[in-house]
């Protein structure tokens, strides 16, 4: 029988002069209290990132759609643990059938404690992936297709490229290098933010036609406390992240991988800040968030073999290429991002990936390349997932809207997602301007 | 002069203001507003319980005019708000005895454009 | 004298190969620490839960009292650890007296680190069951009787019922099994928020009787984005709620722990979302919300017996349960309760409690019970528990009641707490509806 | 190749017996790994606080300066983690020159994994400081001028009576004692943001002149749930900032400060609560939290070395010395500090510093000292961290005045820093009396 | 036709709702807004300061009515919002020229209910 | 009698009222509004796009008030709103029939002040 009666087991420890844990309590054992202490910290953290997640997204966005964005944060969570939990993680970690794909491990079949310790590290990262484009495709997203997709990102899609790279597949084997996700996670999540994006059309009103010139609109975010809320929770998260992604609690480099990630999310948001400043001549808030989080993105992928003074270069070229992403996304190819997932996430996921390539202790690495090699296999993995993630979130997205799954109405994308999909508003009692 | 009061469903606004632009009226001002109308209109619900939502969300638009530009006004208010659907709005004409520009003093039909 | 040195004392060691530590270091020391840090850890993770539950009860209330939902958050934690210290903590912990009680360690009198880390991991479970009630008794409740409420109950109602089951108690005695307080902390907090929203009366307006026929209105929460913030710092909170449970740094079964927490508030959450889908029409985001909250409260008392697929069969169950039990609390019994405390935490903290008897397993459970001998000794465990909630916060809030000291006037109401209770607004500046 | 394959070497080791650690990991290795991980989850911890202090600042001004206090929030961290790098840290833990400053390590040169942790434990202290001005000087500083003294502070003014006191300089030399920073981190930023906001003056209608007597206006907080939301935060985080300074995974103190910290900010609370009850006739939420702050900053000097009924007496002075030290400086001498940071972190800092002295244990405090020795070196470092902090700021936020780089111009104040410093709304659609 | 313009406590908005309801006014039209009046009303304090708060929380009706339903209406108002301290209210009664209806475009007393 | 309706810039409310204290109105309500008039005003700009803001925040004045403090009234608010700058805003006079006090159930111009 369990009983809450630790104090007394303490107790008894200290009186029993530690005999009691000589004879229980072996070195390996100690190894292995540090990382699953460690990594259920870090899961912890990459959890929390969800809310991050959830209050960028609403907070820059309009009132309308709030309680929408809310449901796709938390429910791509919930259907993403269960596929994740039920075939995303054989697809991922199960033995390897030619590099591929993870062949075994279907509903955790045969866990032990460690794998459950793995797993629950893993499945926050599959999250992480699987939430990033709900901001790229807010307030026009049926809600049903949404669920769907998180249900196939999180299932196969992730695993797959994620089997690639993590569990010792071909790409593995070539020598990339992607310490906490840059690519895995991140571009995987902007990549598919970007197909959605495109394939779903811009928001009403967002690029208007007048006499063969387009016109772009703004529509600002209603919530900038919450989205920097976000920002700074993200930012939180990310500690357990990359220094989580360590896999191990008695790793000396914890340390090095927490510095190596302050110092760039610092850069990216004071570059960030500056390019919008020169640009548009004020320093944009919304952007030099996305900066610091371009700037987390950015180190992810060389956290671990970037040293600190590479760590700020790379984060404040993820700075400044944040605002250019934006811009050009905006200005040139007219993809409508509401919140900037494809610029943070896919282009600065991919700039990260590279920069291990650029600034990364080839030592370290570990992969007996030459720089030039491993920057070659860096963009090589930077391609693979450009391609199949592309090329699997256009089949998704595409079957989604030939069946008229995908985009919401044009009545229901004015009066808001949050009354035409839910049925409810999120702030009842306050006057809103809620048409514009 | 005029004072125009019109009701419109609030994700009317942007097509009744390029309707209102075209007939070359620019001046306007917009509030929100909730009224109660014949709409008895959509069902919210929150946890399950309906909300007797009767009173809806409006826009509420004032608009001064010179006589010669009252009916133009009110055309071009119902060529942008109208759908057919119970919900539409109302427009309310009332006298309007004098304008003033606060920044120049301008009274009358100078200070109304 | 104590500097801020370590640096120093680290590179020390470094240099010094390790002998000072071998010196230092034993086995008994190390498992105290991996218990020590794991369990402060948790503790602090279990703190932010207070946000948690802050954040959920504004936001699901209306604006005109948001100030005040906020004080009594603060404030239940604020008097509740005081009161734990003093009294709290003895009557719990302290020596039994037949099984029913503690009956020394007042003011924490004689402690060591250890007790000191108990009662610091042990306080804020004291502080969940006392603030879940604020939100079922929101809108109405005069701020000085509660203050009362929350003295009473951190300092005798939690801790006594608590001994029974944490302490080594009559109820732990008969095998009975709660592994992080499905029925010590949630079932608590819910049966006391059922008694006090029924002695308290609905809000104003909530049904209104037109002849003789009872109408229930909504009155919809202000600010989803704020309650879903709220959802996902308790969910975050709950892994050190339930994986700190473990009581120890070195338990492999952390993992298990944390693995089987996770799917069942995913499994919660999507049937909840469901449910509320087909009954409404539409995906309710606070119901989902609820949803996820139930799955949680529900493995909260198996996490560690109850296997992954267990885990999402009872977290699928308490999100549909939670549904209904929040229709059938509003339809049926008219009971008002705003956020749905008593069906989140109440109803599916029993199921949650039940369900150890009905999937858990028997051996790690260590009853020594058969199956049906479990599923009894779960059931009088519920049965004991509600009947000394109901009871005790009968005569509490009856008290209450009976001095004028329960609820504010109407005018009060109408105005709204924040208000007539605090002298302030919550959202200064904004056009608010508060009449809605 | 450093391939996520943890889980196989995790396999690995269980298969193997523990042969594998106890060749490969030490005592030494172990007690570093406890360091680690408990230190970098601190600095997580202390992290989140910028959100806390955003929170805060951001719900107690008003709503058309929300953007532009979260931008300072942002970026005072951003530039701060810089600055603390290339030169905060050097002066601060470099070679002491007389006790006076450090000398080495700039750029963190030569920093193996234990300086990198004890970095990353130590910036977010100086961030913490750094950030605590922004709320004094709200809704009328400029931008630029901010971020001039965001470099400043980080890179010299904190760092070096840092040295002093945790560095082994000269006030630790006389035994000065300040466990986790109430002098060293709060009353520094305390003390700045005095100066700051004299020199600012006063927000324009704050304090009217009507023929000769001058009456005081309130601007109320724009968002009290995100401003109690921010205090939850930052009482979570201080869990890393006082129970991580006891610097050491392995120091079985790590519960006693938790549990002083906690009793602290309670009582802090309740007696900021009820002095605002019985001075103003209701109970005032934005006191009653700066109450808790009160106490959580009170405790943090003494924390290791007052007992649990001495923090409980130490919060509940600060508590109420909070409420009178608010209505002193707002009152008596119109200085006007909107969220009350000169009181909780500076007053209440001072305050805590000093009970070390009165309450401390000696014998733990180590310094040899008497009682009344004890509490007067504590004065004097008190004074001395007061003259230095108020002299460096009268230069930097004079010279910013001279050449007006300080205060933004009447209608940009009218109007709200949020469109005339970054030309956005933080509240987009929402209806909000901005002039008031 | 005239057009009502009552401004009431706002948690009176329901009784004169219902008192509306009862004499068959079914249309009209709700806004927030901030009074100034005889009432000085009750002080709210913020962290210890008084708030002058000589801008009161109120809610605007507006109610456009055939000539024969006025007294109905003021009466409404009043049998709802009174409590006899001060604060509670003021009703205006302005001449309204003309009503459309924009769904159908009927004018004048046709379109007003 | 006569309503006055004025749109004046948000930040200018405080003036105004100053000087409508000083002609001794002390009654008026204020509400939140945009408008569209020439003004087309400083762009503000979110993350780098333009926001063609052409519905400016406008506080919205209505005064009711005896026919001798007209002018009076309207010089009072040209006074603290004016700064010779487009986007000063409007004053609109319409008549008004009649006023009620809900607390007294006084009429007319009683019941005005
Ligand atoms: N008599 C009235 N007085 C004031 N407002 C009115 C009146 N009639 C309609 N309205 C306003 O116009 C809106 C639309 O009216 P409604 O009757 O629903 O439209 P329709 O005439 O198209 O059926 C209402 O919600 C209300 O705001
Ligand atoms: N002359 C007026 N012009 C505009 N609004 C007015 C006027 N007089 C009163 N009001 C509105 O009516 C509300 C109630 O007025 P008040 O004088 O406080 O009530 P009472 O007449 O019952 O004393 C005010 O807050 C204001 O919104
Ligand atoms: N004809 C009108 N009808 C309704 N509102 C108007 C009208 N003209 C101006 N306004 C209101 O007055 C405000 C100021 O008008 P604007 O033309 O910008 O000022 P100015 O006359 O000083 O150039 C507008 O934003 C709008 O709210």
């Amino acid at each position: 029988m369990r009983k809450r009666l630790f104090m007394f087991v303490g107790l008894a420890v200290l009186l029993g002069g530690g005999q009691l844990f000589a004879q229980e309590l072996t070195l390996e054992e100690i190894k292995f209290s540090f990382d699953m202490i460690w990594l259920i910290f870090a899961a912890a953290l990459v959890f929390l990132m969800q809310a991050g997640f959830a209050m960028v997204e609403t907070g820059l966005t309009r009132a309308k759609n709030a309680g929408n964005i809310i449901m796709k944060n938390l429910m791509d969570f919930s259907v993403g643990v269960l596929a994740y939990w039920a075939v995303g993680w054989a697809l991922m970690y199960g033995s390897s059938s030619g590099g591929l794909i993870g062949t075994d491990q279907f509903f955790l079949a045969g866990a032990d404690s460690v794998i459950y310790r793995d797993w629950m590290f893993q499945v926050v990262f599959a999250a992480t992936a699987a939430t990033i484009v709900s901001g790229a495709m807010a307030e026009r997203t049926k809600f049903a297709g949404y669920l769907l997709y998180s249900l196939v990102i999180s299932a196969a899609i992730y695993p797959i490229s994620g089997h690639w790279i993590w569990a010792g597949g071909w790409l593995a084997e070539m020598g990339f290098h992607d310490f906490a996700g840059s690519t895995v996670v991140h571009s995987v999540g902007g990549w598919a933010a970007m197909v959605g994006a495109v394939l779903l059309g811009a928001r009403r009103g967002k690029y208007v036609r007048v006499k063969g010139k387009v016109t772009v609109k703004a529509f600002p975010g209603h919530n900038i406390p919450l989205a920097a809320l976000g920002v700074f929770i993200l930012w939180f998260g990310w500690y357990g992240f990359n220094a989580g992604s360590t896999l191990s609690g008695t790793d000396p480099d914890i340390a090095w991988v927490a510095t190596t990630t302050t110092l760039s999310a610092g850069a990216g948001a004071i570059l960030a800040m500056f390019t919008s400043w020169i640009w548009f001549g004020k320093p944009d808030p919304s952007m030099s968030m996305n900066g610091a989080l371009a700037g987390l993105v950015g180190i992810t992928a060389g956290a671990w073999v970037i040293d600190p003074l590479g760590a700020i270069i790379v984060g404040a070229i993820a700075g400044a290429l944040v605002v250019l992403s934006v811009e050009f996304l905006d200005k040139v190819l007219h993809i409508d991002d509401p919140v900037g997932a494809i610029s943070v996430h896919g282009v600065c996921g991919a700039w990260g990936t590279l920069a291990v390539g650029i600034f990364g202790d080839l030592a370290k690495v570990g992969s007996g390349l030459t720089r030039a090699g491993q920057i070659g296999v860096q963009a090589l993995g930077i391609g693979a997932v450009f391609a199949w993630v592309v090329v699997t979130t256009l089949v998704l997205f595409g079957s989604l809207k030939a069946v008229g799954a995908l985009r919401v109405g044009d009545t229901e994308e004015l009066r808001g997602l949050d009354i035409s999909e839910h049925g409810v508003e999120s702030y009842s009692g306050f006057q809103i301007f809620s048409n514009m | 002069m005029k004072l125009i009061v019109a009701y419109i469903q609030p994700h009317k606004l942007n097509d009744v203001k390029e309707e209102l632009y075209k007939s070359d009226i620019f001046k306007m001002s917009a509030t929100n507003s909730l009224g109660c109308g014949q709409q008895k209109g959509y069902h919210e619900s929150y946890r399950g319980v309906d909300i007797e939502v009767n009173l809806l969300k409006k826009v509420r638009l004032e608009i001064a005019v010179n006589d010669q530009f009252v009916q133009l006004t009110i055309d071009a208010i119902i060529a942008g708000a109208q759908t057919g659907e119970i919900g539409d709005g109302k427009i309310f004409v009332m006298p309007l005895e004098d304008v003033i520009r606060i920044r120049s003093r301008e009274k009358g039909e100078a200070a109304i454009g």
